[in-house]
């Protein structure tokens, strides 16, 4: 039972004849939390896109838990237990917080078991069950897609910027939530900017820039100069 | 714990519908087929029943026309469907299978031949 | 006051019918971001289906209403949903909403094949026909408490649905965020099917509850439905409740005019202009106050991609065209009867309506639906105005038209895509209820226009206005491609394709969208202008602009050939209607089954003809060779070898079928299949020419279609023949392997199933 | 005088604030720089700036003139020009006509040399023919700019220019700019490639959760330490 749980491999895939990534590889063991990081436009969103099926690779290879799933839609991943918080915030701003985890019982759990879940885990959201979730702050929107996620009993957990726009006191909180995730063995691919906070929380970190893995390695091993050189430039003084 | 969910995961993956596959609608056309062998033996035999059961010429025309032939040819078709993709999946294999081995079986002979003449 | 109860309680079942149609409306477009010009005729069949079942086959009302309502329409909406609907997502609006103007033109063909307006039909009769029961004081039949009692139900049915079901979440879900609710492991394609199976219920129960007050017509049936439009326009195409209350509004305030415009107080004209046609028009009148009251769009940057494809044209290419077209014209007038003429010269006629959409929809990416509504007030202008059809009246009446088209582009621009393009519609609505319906513009229900007075020409027969109208869409087809040339044409085109870029650079979008307007409007004026004749106002209604746009998408809306393509294809149709009764009912479905494809070839028809010709581009020797062809066919007419049957079966032969095939023919490289393909084309061509077609065949129908088949199996035979490559199947499975070498995936796979351990 | 002063910015979309009172400045001959970490506003502001975007309050002044209200086309006409960040080229006209709309829509007198200028200017001889859809992504973001230039604008706005193009491609792209602001043209950029924004620009403004954290020159915004915690977050 040695296979990754999850495996890019060669990866090429963009938006028409815009290229993001360029032939990306990587893999994530069973139970691993993997930090994919770097600047804007580095190709991680459309990274989350490709694992989670919404977008197609133009070559390359899916591997999910030794199949190659290459072309698999979104819903059926899901259903198979790839759970996604895509970009900005991940829930139906129109729709009432528990009518947003009626969608999540398109997993094949029952809804008195996810709002059992969901509720114990943020009591916050139980109070406002028939509220809008898009009335909601920022910082309860995110946690109403995390609450989905847990919720669904995930075999893998992808993430993408759970930070955006928040302030950074809401985000370490909503971290915290992430590592208790993770220390349930769910396999975890987390894209994030704040890369001191996810660094925490990784086992493995990835840094990518120009669509290309520039840094892999060890989450512990990743310095800080190689961080601030992909955010910022590597240019020294001048 | 663990160690379940991830083998839940495995074969829920494994189970999978993948979109755009042709084993799919291979599939259908298998079934398809089968159930038009069914269907065409119970016309046929209907037809011949009913035939039977009637003296007059233009009933019996009329039953074996509607009953038994179109079974027959429903029968036909089936058949050709259901031998043809039942088939096709193995031969494809097959001859995938055949080629990669002469393929690698030239291969071979090549990286013999090189060897020698390196000699 | 017991007056007003009873039109009150009439208005509100009324508006309780426009109710669920609007809803079904509302259902759809919010799901898939189609609006449906096509819901009201799904009504419209519906109602047929069930007539159908309970009167005509005597199935128990129950029986029939189930199977209508529960079964058959369902099944239709999912059925459109996947053949038809499912093809758009990534097409622009034009071609969406001219899919569903497709649909709309092909479900009335098909109600008219099937069920022949007939008079001897058994009766439509209401639900519980003849009882009805006292409310204060006054007898409501059952029909309307039932169509009352039906509204409610779809609203609470609705309400329970989308709120309470897994299935309803969903579909709100897809609203807001398509991608979303995939990862959440819904389907979408499957929550769209459902949606437009809700959708085709409520039509049809719409549908049938209309029939029951209505009786069964077709046109009323469709027409009455689009006014449930203005509803689901109140309601913004998402909110139900305010779609339920304008649907209310809508109802009750046609009531009420029914009742008080008799009253004394109540002005029967205005200005001289009879306001008899306002009833009809109230519907319309609140949809266009309806959509001029949405907020202004907002730029948007990266909102829509084009699969269109747009070339410059050559003016070597557009003035050889236009010789080209009036040459053969002229060629053929003098061979065709009178009918024929006729047709030929309506055909030329929606040519020219359909080229004023081409610098308006085909270029600037603006949407009309109203183009013939402009036709037709040109041709009242050219009637009205002093001067009998002189040129400075035809001028003159263009000039009038361009600015009639301009100021309603006004207050139109502030919106875009499918908002512009229901405000044009209800324009068109406008128009031929309160003008094209006057006493004083169409005496007699016709209006005659006069011919036009061109100095040293005597213009009356058919054949002569045939060739003017060919000289005439010539020139216009040609000032067209000028405006495509010049600085104004760019423009539009950067304005189609990206709205905030053209901004953000310095063009005010108003400015040339009115242009655009303007320009549009005045060709449409010359085609009704050009009339020539006796007209009736029903030539210009609304319904009859729907083909013409329809068409003109399908030809090819953004080049002049297209135009054309589209226009003879429509005047064709009609004369294949006409001459072939056996043909009647498929000429119906044509232009509809036509357009439905079109989600799958979007630069319309005439590209893909334009595409064959391309290849002749510049090679003059093949050129002249193609038109001393022509002349050779022509002169064994003159010389009454062939008869003009045959020379007509002979020169599209020639044309469509030889001509595109002539460069390939010369540049082929292998010597016995060009030898056979030459011999396969000159067989072919003797064949045409030896036959005596108006003997052979005894109706035009049959020898039209024989054309068509002729050009087709000569054309694309030879093309098959000279193509130097074999056509294979790339990815057939059964080549899988032989034509690439084998990834170690694949031959991982294979040794599974083969049962191989590795 | 500032070429441009953004005062006070805010923009609210529902109940979120994208923008909540950001100022910032440009100046004539100096490329300006705009960064900030995913989600900061920086593409609403430039919405604002050129007039896409209805400001919820706060002011745009073009060379002191106040333009918060003015329609999109009529700041073109006082000089502001900007590229899009997802391509918003003419897709079905050729490069050159591309080019050649805008400088017609500027009522330049002398449009077709202008045009040819600038395809030789900006590197595009090669494709000039070709319809703009069907180019690369280098290619075409180089006629978005080329297209904007033809306007003769006083102010350019940049949004993210070198998202899609290879090194050499933005570096070419970073000596343009430069020789664009040498000849005294106002340049606002919003970019993430880094290393070109250090490289170009002369000042720096950094956005981020809609306000203005940091402003300096390259190398002092980059040593700032809530510049450091706005792209890597709070050690």
């Amino acid at each position: 039972m040695n296979q990754p749980i999850l495996e890019l491999r060669h990866i090429r895939a963009g938006y028409g004849a815009i290229e993001v990534m360029h032939d990306i590889s990587f893999a994530i063991e069973p139970g691993q939390v993997v930090a994919l990081l770097g600047p804007n436009g580095a190709g991680k969103s459309t990274t989350i896109k490709v694992v989670s099926g919404l977008l197609r690779p133009s070559s390359g290879q899916l591997v999910v838990a030794g199949r190659d799933v290459t072309g698999a839609s979104a819903d059926a991943l899901s259903r198979a237990g790839v759970c996604t918080i895509p970009e900005g915030r991940g829930i139906f701003p129109n729709l009432t917080v528990r009518e947003n985890l009626v969608m999540a019982t398109f997993s094949g759990r029952s809804l008195e078991q996810i709002e059992h879940d969901a509720y114990r885990r943020f009591p916050r959201l139980a109070e406002r069950r028939t509220q809008l979730a898009g009335t909601m702050s920022g910082g309860e929107q995110q946690m109403l897609s995390l609450a989905r996620a847990l919720a669904v009993d995930p075999a893998v957990l992808l993430i993408d910027e759970l930070s955006m726009g928040l302030a950074p006191k809401i985000v370490s909180e909503l971290y915290e939530q992430v590592a208790r995730i993770a220390s349930e063995g769910v396999s975890i691919l987390v894209v994030e900017q704040f890369a001191r906070t996810v660094l925490g929380v990784a086992d493995w970190a990835i840094v990518m820039s120009h669509g290309v893995v520039q840094v892999s390695g060890p989450a512990d091993e990743i310095g800080e100069e190689a961080l601030t050189s992909a955010y910022l430039g590597d240019r020294s003084d001048p | 714990m663990n160690e379940d969910r991830v083998q839940a995961f495995t074969d829920e993956i494994g189970d999978m519908k993948l979109r755009g596959a042709k084993g799919d609608r291979e599939r259908v056309l298998l079934v398809v087929g089968a159930l038009a062998i069914v269907v065409g033996v119970v016309l046929a035999v209907l037809g011949g029943f009913q035939a039977s059961g009637t003296s007059d010429l233009g009933d019996q025309v009329a039953f074996l026309a509607t009953g038994t032939l179109i079974g027959l040819a429903l029968v036909i078709a089936g058949t050709a469907l259901f031998i043809r993709y039942s088939m096709a999946r193995f031969m494809r294999f097959w001859l995938v299978r055949l080629v990669h081995e002469h393929r690698s079986e030239t291969d071979r002979l090549i990286a013999a031949i090189e060897k020698n003449r390196g000699n | 006051m017991q007056e007003l109860l009873t039109f009150t309680i009439i208005g509100l079942s009324t508006g309780a019918i426009y109710a669920v149609v609007a809803s079904g409306l509302v259902v759809t477009y919010t799901t898939s971001g189609i609006f449906n010009l096509a819901h009201g005729a799904t009504g419209m069949l519906a109602a047929f289906t069930y007539w159908q079942l309970r009167f005509d086959w005597d199935l128990p009302a129950p029986i029939a209403l189930f199977l209508t309502l529960f079964v058959l329409a369902p099944l239709f909406g999912i059925l459109t949903e996947r053949v038809v609907m499912r093809g758009l997502q990534g097409t622009t609006e034009v071609v969406r909403l001219s899919v569903t103007v497709a649909l709309f033109a092909f479900m009335i063909g098909l109600a008219n094949w099937i069920w022949p307006s007939d008079s001897s039909r058994e009766a439509f009769l209401k639900f519980f026909e003849g009882n009805s029961v006292a409310i204060g004081g006054i007898n409501v039949s059952w029909h309307r408490i039932i169509t009352f009692g039906c509204a409610i139900l779809v609203a609470i049915v609705l309400r329970i649905v989308l709120y309470k079901t897994r299935m309803g979440v969903a579909m709100r879900a897809v609203v807001d965020d398509r991608s979303l609710t995939e990862l959440n492991g819904a389907r979408p394609d499957r929550v769209s099917m459902f949606a437009w199976a809700i959708s085709a219920s409520l039509a049809a129960l719409a549908g049938i509850l209309l029939a029951g007050e209505q009786q069964l017509n077709i046109e009323p049936l469709v027409l009455l439905v689009i006014n449930a439009y203005a509803a689901a326009i109140i309601g913004r195409l998402k909110n139900l409740p305010l779609t339920f209350f304008g649907a209310a509004l809508l109802g009750l305030l046609d009531a009420y005019y029914l009742a008080y415009s008799d009253s004394s107080w109540f002005p029967q004209s205005f200005f001289g202009f009879s306001l008899s046609g306002v009833r009809a028009s109230i519907p319309t009148i609140i949809l266009f106050v309806a959509l001029l009251a949405r907020p202004q769009s907002r730029l948007r940057a990266g909102v829509t991609r084009f699969r269109e494809e747009s070339r410059v044209p050559q003016w070597s290419t557009a003035i050889l065209g236009a010789v080209t077209l009036i040459t053969i014209t002229i060629g053929i007038s003098g061979m065709l009867t009178r009918a024929n003429t006729l047709l030929l010269l309506n055909g030329f006629t929606f040519a020219i309506v359909a080229l004023s959409l081409v610098p308006l929809t085909g270029y600037a990416g603006q949407m009309s639906l109203a183009p013939l509504t402009f036709a037709g007030l040109g041709a009242i202008a050219m009637a009205k105005l002093p001067g009998n059809g002189n040129l400075l009246t035809f001028v003159a009446a263009i000039l009038i038209v361009a600015v009639v088209g301009a100021i309603v582009a006004l207050p139109a621009l502030r919106l875009t895509g499918i908002y512009l393009a229901l405000s044009t519609a209800a324009f068109a609505v406008l128009v031929s209820k309160l003008v094209f319906n006057q006493r004083q513009t169409f005496q007699t229900g016709n209006i005659a226009v006069p011919v036009l007075d061109v100095p040293f020409v005597d213009i009356g027969s058919p054949r002569s206005r045939l060739i003017l109208a060919s000289v005439a869409f010539s020139i216009l087809g040609l000032l067209v491609v000028s405006v495509r040339r010049s600085r104004l044409g760019r423009r539009f085109i950067a304005l189609k394709d990206s709205p905030a870029a053209a901004a953000t650079l310095g063009m005010n979008l108003t400015r040339t969208k009115v242009i655009a307007f303007a320009m549009s409007a005045g060709i449409g004026a010359c085609a009704g202008a050009l009339a020539g004749d006796k007209v009736s106002p029903q030539h210009y209604d609304f319904t009859q602009s729907l083909p013409v746009v329809l068409l003109a998408v399908v030809g090819g809306v953004g080049t002049v050939g297209g135009a054309f393509f589209g226009g003879i294809l429509l005047g064709g149709n009609s004369i294949l209607a006409s001459v072939v009764p056996s043909l009647k009912n498929l000429a119906k479905v044509l232009p509809g089954t036509i357009g439905i494809t079109l989600g799958r070839n979007p630069n319309g028809a005439a590209l893909q003809t334009a595409e064959s010709f391309r290849s002749l581009q510049s090679r003059w020797g093949l050129i002249s060779f193609a038109g001393l062809g022509a002349i050779v066919i022509w002169a064994l007419t003159a010389a009454d070898v062939l008869s003009h049957w045959s020379f007509f079966v002979t020169g599209v032969v020639w044309f469509l079928a030889v001509t595109p095939n002539l460069a390939a023919i010369v540049d082929s490289t292998h010597r016995t299949r060009r030898n056979s393909t030459i011999l396969y084309l000159a067989a072919g061509l003797v064949l045409c020419g030896g036959v005596d077609w108006s003997t052979a065949l005894d109706v035009t129908g049959q020898r039209l279609v024989a054309v068509v088949i002729l050009v087709a199996v000569i054309g694309l035979g030879a093309q098959r023949m000279i193509e130097n490559e074999p056509r294979v199947h790339k990815d057939s499975p059964d080549v899988l392997g032989l034509d690439r070498s084998f990834t170690g995936e694949e031959i991982e796979q294979a040794e599974r199933e083969l049962r191989v351990s590795i | 005088m500032a070429l441009l002063y953004v005062d006070q910015i805010m923009v609210r979309f529902g109940g979120v604030m994208a923008v909540s009172g950001a100022t910032l400045l440009a100046k004539a001959g100096q490329v300006t720089g705009l960064i900030g970490p995913n989600g900061a506003g920086k593409t609403t502001l430039f919405n604002v700036i050129n007039g896409i975007q209805d400001p919820t309050a706060g002011s745009v002044s073009i060379d002191g003139e106040n333009v918060t209200h003015l329609a999109p086309h009529k700041r073109a006409q006082r000089g502001v020009a900007r590229t899009f960040q997802r391509l918003e080229l003419f897709s079905s006209l050729t490069v050159r006509d591309n080019i050649r709309v805008a400088a017609e829509l500027a009522m330049l007198t002398n449009v077709s040399s202008t045009v040819e200028k600038l395809i030789v200017r900006v590197g595009l001889t090669d494709v000039a023919d070709r319809t703009a859809g069907d180019l690369p992504t280098g290619s075409a973001r180089l006629v978005e700019i080329a297209r904007a230039l033809a306007t003769k604008p006083k102010l350019l706005l940049l949004d993210e220019p070198a998202s899609g193009l290879s090194d050499i491609e933005s570096e070419h792209l970073g000596s343009l700019l430069r020789s664009l602001a040498d000849e005294g043209l106002g340049v606002l950029l919003v970019e993430h490639d880094m290393d070109l924004v250090m490289r170009v620009c002369d000042h720096i403004f950094v956005l981020d959760l809609g306000e203005i954290i940091a402003d300096g020159p390259p190398a002092e915004v980059r040593q700032n330490p809530r510049v450091l915690e706005a792209y890597l977050g709070a050690s």
